[in-house]
């Protein structure tokens, strides 16, 4: 059977540069980079090199780059790890951020911090001038994605760093996490020009390994370790690095810097996005489009997530019968998918019921052509025929 | 510390002559609960059951407290026969049983020693033994004691051939019957909260169990027949292992949506599962079907729709959660591991297709007429041809 | 040249079915284990299988297994994510343990909690009386490792085990944390049967993947997770599970598994040990052993590191020399060689002067030849010559 993989913001499949480079570092740069003979020069240098490919990619020098176990490693170190100040007691988030953030934010709570967390519109966006009128003269932190990963709502970044630019202005000192994890490799990051302090990225939604992620750490951020010990990562993330991982980063990197460069390529993507998005739409009575509309010039929307609603089904029975069709595509995001049966996020946008059940996420990368696209297009039809011919 | 266990099963002792076999099979059951525990010797002794055991008492105890027809577990010491070691134990278990019992400050703990002697070469007598033992204990642990009507804690010490057994504590065992002691019987084990509970409770009343699931792949994921597999693997806490009868029951339920009225197709989707149920029990010499229902008021939950569905078969139908209320049911089924994996919310067939408006009064001419249109031989014989067996062990 | 890999301790090279297991798990379960489809089923799968072997390898139930992003991850989480409980505000460790212990301790006590850290003889060893001291009402958390890192000491687990048994039954509450990161796969782990309630390993020092270990909690231990969010790994470790480094961590355990069964190679390998320990001493005038002594029936000694002093002679200047002889080793521990001139372990055991200056650690695995070791000990009387007659 064919196989159409439109999962790509659960995980991706590595690329086949990022395998070599993994394997390289398991058979030959085997060394601790804490060990001061060749073997552990050696490795040392394989970090070093994927350190400055992640650092170039985000427009960052390499010092300012701490690999982690993981995207919510990165999150969580990021969250938890900015130290309130003497007067710090406030952090603002939004409704829609991944579990990682929400439930670090959760942790701060527990320790007797207050959180806000913004509201978002119909199209899952939030409005700068919710974040103007929530901070407050003990707010130390704000935590506002970049790329939502179930709808693909690209929150307005340059809106909300004036927003926090102004705040600073006025003395206030204030750090800003962005989770950049769906966004990166996808749109530009440039962290430093818009005044972000930290910022979250993973491998493995770039066809990097998983269990590796970064967080961009600003000049003269005082963070504190979640994982405290040899002091590794400039003291920042303890434990033998994870060499391998971190050279299949680098590795996915710089495909993905590569990727980047070509404005070709984010075009493609987004036209294989509309024409998946036109295709169903305009073949299935009823099914809607969730989040910001499908267009070229509208900068709220990502180039590589569709969330589509199919009034009257169930989105896992719709998830498997395309998994029948060799079509794998996810519900929500898929951390969620276990506990939680209505999306936090569809629900923040305001959605209910037959919408919100019978919702359904299409996530694309590079490696997609228009041929699956196709081909995807068509066998959801079928699909929904089918199972509508059921439900009568 | 402890290293010896002392059994007692209530019930089976009162089984006339068949209590050998009850008992062989209790003991059998101790074995195999604790194969993964490391070397175990279980014995009878005295209308009891002895179990001898070096691993993490913890564990032991663990294990043995979803053993059914185990009324009460005592850890004991076992020691040579010999004072000072005696008295030593005795302390230990006092402290050991103390560490369990809820103090009020200012108030002392009251204890009592019951010393037993049936090796009478053993050169004390139990009053003298109770004498020399509580004098030590009095000694050596502050803010004791005795109280010989009603202790907070007994300290029994047995005199044997070769050794003292020393126990305080009493814990509750599970009670109920040895699993294998009351026939075999097939569980119709969905995905949800209230069919493995029942499951459970078949079990404690001796009745092995194999289980039935219906699968209505593609429409339903290998996540949710994966839940089944955990919920199986978590009653196997209870039991040695449960064959897991896994049936194709998509092109069934399709046929049903296709062809039959809106309202009644829960009870025909019942129905034919009973059908099917009832090949399974055939081939596998079960005497009875097992399932969740309990009396409510939702579509296959009422007495008029179970009397429909029984309709289809001649076995006997148990339904140990007729007497429950949900909350009661969710409690148990969080008390044995299931209640987690049941939360899960992957749909499964059941919850595939809800009709809006289910009859909950069908009548059995009702139920007749809509299932006309089905095959219904060639439909239960496809999906009993492509119904998979796996055999669900204990996972150490 | 030839190479001679003896710094185990540090890292090891993964065993081929490592890398195997890794590159099928990159090639083709790459789905996202949370991910309701077959590819998300596969890549669980292969998380589970893991699970299983590595459990089974500590005599525990899959379901007491969390992965990690490494040991000094799986270590934080176990001395931070313990809750105190309403009494409790000390924690009791050791001089010789690994810094993931002790600057998880050093934040512990920033917020309040006071540690008392047990000394050790000349050996390295702990004595347990000095446990049975130091324990107190509000104690509620002891974290004593199994084999020291530095030196190869072995604690007496057995008689600690004693102690804190003894403890809580007085009716105290009292968890237990087993740093096994340098026992695991060389020594039995038992920690059911010991009371411990929870113990870390690390899958780069046993051949498998770096990035990943796991930790071993007890049924009924209460933690806080260190990485909220998605709630993977029974929400005590957010985050896309690392399905290639776990799959790699079951496949190095699987062959683990196998070494400790034979009790051969464990007698091979503490062979190989002595052979390098007497070689050196007998040839090298002055040369010290520290830690327990080099004896089969020692029960203190570990089978695989051997820490010997060189007086005169400057560790570091010692290691160089013997990599450019091909020979790897260590100075103290490896994640301690930048920053750490002198070893906190060495000096626990009074060690001073040119013993403290001139230490070298051979570590040594299942993978090391007697023709290694006897190149190795050739090669170090040389280099001791060849510089001690340089600096004369
Ligand atoms: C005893 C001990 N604990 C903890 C660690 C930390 O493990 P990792 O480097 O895998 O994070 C090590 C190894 O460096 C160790 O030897
Ligand atoms: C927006 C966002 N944040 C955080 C995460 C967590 O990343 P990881 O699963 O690599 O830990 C994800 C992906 O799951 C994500 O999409």
């Amino acid at each position: 059977m064919r196989e159409v993989y439109l999962d790509n913001s659960a995980t991706t499949r590595p690329y086949p540069e990022v395998v070599r480079a993994v394997v390289e570092a398991m058979e030959e740069n085997y060394g601790n980079p804490s060990s001061l003979h060749r073997k552990g020069v050696e490795a040392g240098r394989a970090v070093t090199r994927a350190r400055e490919t992640v650092a170039a990619g985000l427009g960052v020098a390499p010092g300012e780059i701490v690999f982690t176990g993981g995207g919510s490693e990165a999150v969580n170190l990021a969250v938890k790890g900015v130290l309130p100040g003497r007067r710090g007691r406030h952090v603002i988030t939004t409704a829609v951020e991944h579990p990682a953030v929400l439930n670090a934010c959760g942790q701060l709570k527990e320790r007797g911090i207050e959180i806000t967390v913004l509201p978002v519109d119909g199209e899952g966006v939030v409005d700068p001038g919710h974040l103007r009128a929530a901070l407050r003269d003990d707010t130390y932190l704000v935590a506002i994605m970049h790329v939502n990963n179930e709808v693909g709502a690209v929150q307005p970044l340059d809106e909300l760093a004036a927003v926090i630019a102004e705040f600073r202005r006025a003395g206030r000192r204030l750090l800003w996490h962005v989770d950049a994890i769906q966004a990166y490799g996808k749109l530009p990051q440039r962290p430093a020009e818009l005044g972000v302090d930290l910022l979250s990225v993973s491998a493995h939604k770039v066809h990097g390994p998983k269990g590796v992620g970064a967080l961009y750490v600003a000049p003269r951020t005082q963070l504190q370790p979640l994982v405290a010990g040899g002091g590794q990562e400039a003291g920042l993330r303890s434990g033998t690095e994870n060499v391998p991982g971190i050279a299949g980063f680098g590795a996915a990197a710089a495909v993905i810097a590569r990727e980047a460069r070509d404005s070709n390529t984010a075009k493609k993507l987004f036209a294989l996005k509309k024409r998946l998005v036109e295709g169903i739409l305009a073949a299935v009575p009823g099914a809607v489009l969730n989040g910001p509309a499908c267009r070229e010039d509208n900068p709220r929307c990502a180039p590589h997530i569709a969330n589509i609603s199919f009034p009257g089904l169930r989105g896992e029975v719709l998830l498997h019968s395309l998994e029948g069709r060799g079509i794998y595509v996810s519900t929500g995001s898929a951390c969620a998918s276990r506990k939680n049966p209505g999306s936090h996020v569809l629900k923040a946008m305001g959605l209910k019921g037959e919408l919100l059940e019978g919702a359904i996420r299409f996530s694309l990368s590079y490696t997609n052509t228009e041929e699956e696209i196709d081909y995807a297009v068509e066998n959801t039809v079928a699909a929904v025929e089918e199972l509508r011919a059921l439900y009568d | 510390m402890y290293n010896t266990y002392m059994i007692r099963y209530g019930e089976i002792g009162l089984k006339g002559k068949n209590r050998p076999a009850f008992e062989k099979r209790l003991m059998g059951n101790i074995s195999r609960a604790l194969k993964d525990t490391g070397p175990a010797r279980v014995q009878r002794v005295y209308g009891r059951i002895l179990v001898e055991s070096a691993a993490d008492p913890a564990r032991v105890l663990d294990k043995l407290s979803k053993v059914f027809g185990i009324v009460g577990i005592g850890p004991a010491l076992r020691l040579p026969l010999d004072e000072e070691a005696i008295c030593e134990g005795a302390l230990a278990a006092l402290k050991d049983a103390a560490a369990g019992i809820k103090k009020t400050p200012g108030t002392p703990l009251t204890f009592k020693v019951e010393a037993r002697r049936s090796n009478k070469q053993f050169p004390r007598t139990s009053p003298e033994l109770n004498g020399l033992i509580g004098g030590y204990l009095l000694k050596n642990y502050p803010g004791l004691t005795v109280d010989v009507h009603n202790p907070q804690i007994r300290v029994r010490v047995e005199i044997r051939e070769k050794n003292a057994f020393i126990y305080a504590a009493d814990i509750l065992g599970v009670g109920g019957l040895p699993v294998g002691a009351s026939g075999k019987a097939l569980l119709l084990l969905s995905g949800g909260i209230d069919s493995p509970v029942a499951g459970w409770m078949a079990m404690k009343r001796g009745i092995e169990i194999e289980a039935v699931h219906f699968h209505s792949f593609p429409f339903t994921g290998e996540k949710s027949l994966e839940k089944v597999r955990d919920l199986c693997r978590a009653l196997t806490a209870y039991t040695a292992r449960i064959k897991l009868h896994v049936v194709h029951f998509t092109d069934i339920q399709k046929d049903i949506q296709k062809n039959c009225p809106e309202e009644l197709r829960v009870t025909i989707m019942r129905r034919m599962m009973f059908r099917l149920a009832k090949r399974i029990a055939g081939q596998q010499e079960a005497l009875a079907l097992v399932t969740g229902e309990s009396v409510g008021q939702v579509a296959s939950q009422t007495l008029e729709s179970m009397r429909v569905i029984n309709q289809v078969i001649d076995l006997p139908v148990l339904r140990p959660l007729v007497g429950m209320d949900k909350l009661e049911i969710i409690h148990r089924a969080q008390e044995i591991g299931t209640y987690d994996i049941s939360v899960l919310p992957y749909e499964d067939c059941c919850t595939l297709f809800l009709p809006k408006h289910p009859a909950t009064r069908p009548r059995s001419e009702q139920a007749e007429e809509a299932e006309k249109p089905l095959a219904v031989e060639d439909l239960l014989a496809g999906a009993l041809e492509r119904t998979v067996v796996e055999d669900i062990g204990r996972k150490v």
